[in-house]
């Protein structure tokens, strides 16, 4: 019965969008990453202050992508955004290596609201293309994500102007959101 | 917070609730942006309760 | 204005703003918050025009 | 038939309510006015950072009346609450020899607006009970009453907190808005 009614329900209101969040410190490239999703193109960005929201079809699935801004006097209001969250991009710039421990405390930070609890998490280890990039096993070392508990997570090595990467990141997003007990 | 003394960082803040406050004056996704506004001014907790609960009561008459 | 330096009327501003705000949120008097809103964070005159005429479509709707 | 429809209309929904504001600058004492008008008693007041708003009901007519806080930085936001406007309460302390001046410039300013041009205007010649006050003819020289043109107003001596004098300005106020054209 719970069945029918549900299969009823989406089919009156159709399948509910999932919700992304885009987030990370600022210059990652979050804006770039979410307009290549969009239109698959690189689009020239000015810092964000505020946000950036925009359907994004994969694969017959729609998601309603949110890019927020990074400045440092912005994040705190992050987590205003994280209800009904199905999934975390979380954006690092590979060659911002003094940053790497801010990026890790936001992300930490981030990871203990109750409310993100059940979303998948997506890291993408960004600007590749620059020599001073480091690996996705660095990046993951210095994010602390294998020491992570209870959490559905993978990181890609992506470069967000050349668009590299993110076919693969969101096929591993799209599978893993599909097969969500 | 607004409080804070940094100029570079209020004119951000002040940008920032703008865009905010635009896009909860005219209707989109009203509840984050109400959680946003709430948060950015500092509202008292019963406050931020009484306008959550507003956003609620909005989204119920819509479903009916 | 939101961009003075005396930090005094800077509170007072911030005050005011949250109280104008609250009342906005609650639905009391929306078009006449709406004014102060936008006028004390100098919202661009394009912006303004659009969340009055938000407004007064609303008034119609409530008429009907 | 425009008698008719328009009795009609009022018949179902009452009359409309006149819209007063009062204004001045701050410490004047237009919440204890307010306050005196709605409740008939002295209440304690702090400085408005933001506004009141209460229903007088006077002679069976009804007033919505707005009390608007004075302070230096919050005056420019006044012009907000203008449209509809059918009188202004301006109050004047009486014994601010020092602020008359800036009075005047706020008072001045406010009867330029074209949205009160119809607005019919009383001052309050307001701390009348205190030894230092102006008498109200002073009051109106200063604040430049005289030399207005097309504006229906007057002036009045009140004390708000001994309770002199609103009547008989509430009187004039009500009998003006009655017989306006
Ligand atoms: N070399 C290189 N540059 C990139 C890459 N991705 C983004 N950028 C550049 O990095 C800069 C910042 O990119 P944005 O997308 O605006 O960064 P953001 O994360 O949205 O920043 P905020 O809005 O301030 O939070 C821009 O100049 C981008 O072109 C990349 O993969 N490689
Ligand atoms: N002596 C005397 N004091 C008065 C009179 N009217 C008001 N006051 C006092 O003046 C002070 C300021 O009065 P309020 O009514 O708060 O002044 P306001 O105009 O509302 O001031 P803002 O809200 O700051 O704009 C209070 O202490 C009042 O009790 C009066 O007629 N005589
Ligand atoms: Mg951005
Ligand atoms: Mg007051």
């Amino acid at each position: 019965m719970g069945g029918f009614f549900s299969s009823l329900f989406s089919g009156l209101f159709g399948t509910r969008e999932m919700r992304i969040l885009i987030l990370g410190l600022d210059g990652a490239g979050k804006t770039t990453i979410l307009y290549r999703l969009q239109v698959g193109e690189v689009v020239t960005t000015i810092p964000t202050i505020g946000f950036n929201v925009e359907t994004v079809t994969y694969k017959n699935l729609k998601f309603q992508v949110w890019d927020l801004g990074g400045q440092t006097s912005i994040r705190p209001y992050w987590r205003c955004y994280y209800s009904n969250t199905d999934a975390v991009i979380y954006v690092v710039d590979s060659s911002d290596r003094d940053r790497m421990g801010i990026s890790k405390s936001e992300l930490v930070a981030m990871l203990e609201e109750e409310e993100l609890k059940k979303a998948i998490l997506v890291v993408f280890a960004n600007k590749q293309d620059m020599d001073q990039a480091m690996t996705p096993a660095e990046v993951a070392n210095a994010l602390g994500l294998p020491a992570l508990k209870d959490r559905k997570w993978q990181i890609f090595k992506t470069s967000a102007t050349k668009g590299t990467g993110l076919d693969e990141a969101m096929e591993w997003l799209v599978d893993s959101l599909k097969t969500r007990q | 917070g607004f409080n804070s003394s940094d100029a570079l960082s209020e004119a951000t803040e002040t940008e920032y609730l703008r865009k905010v406050l635009f896009e909860y004056m005219m209707g989109r996704e009203t509840k984050t942006m109400a959680k946003v506004i709430t948060s950015m001014l500092k509202f008292p907790p019963d406050q931020v309760q009484k306008v959550l609960d507003k956003e609620d009561s909005k989204a119920i008459t819509w479903l009916r």
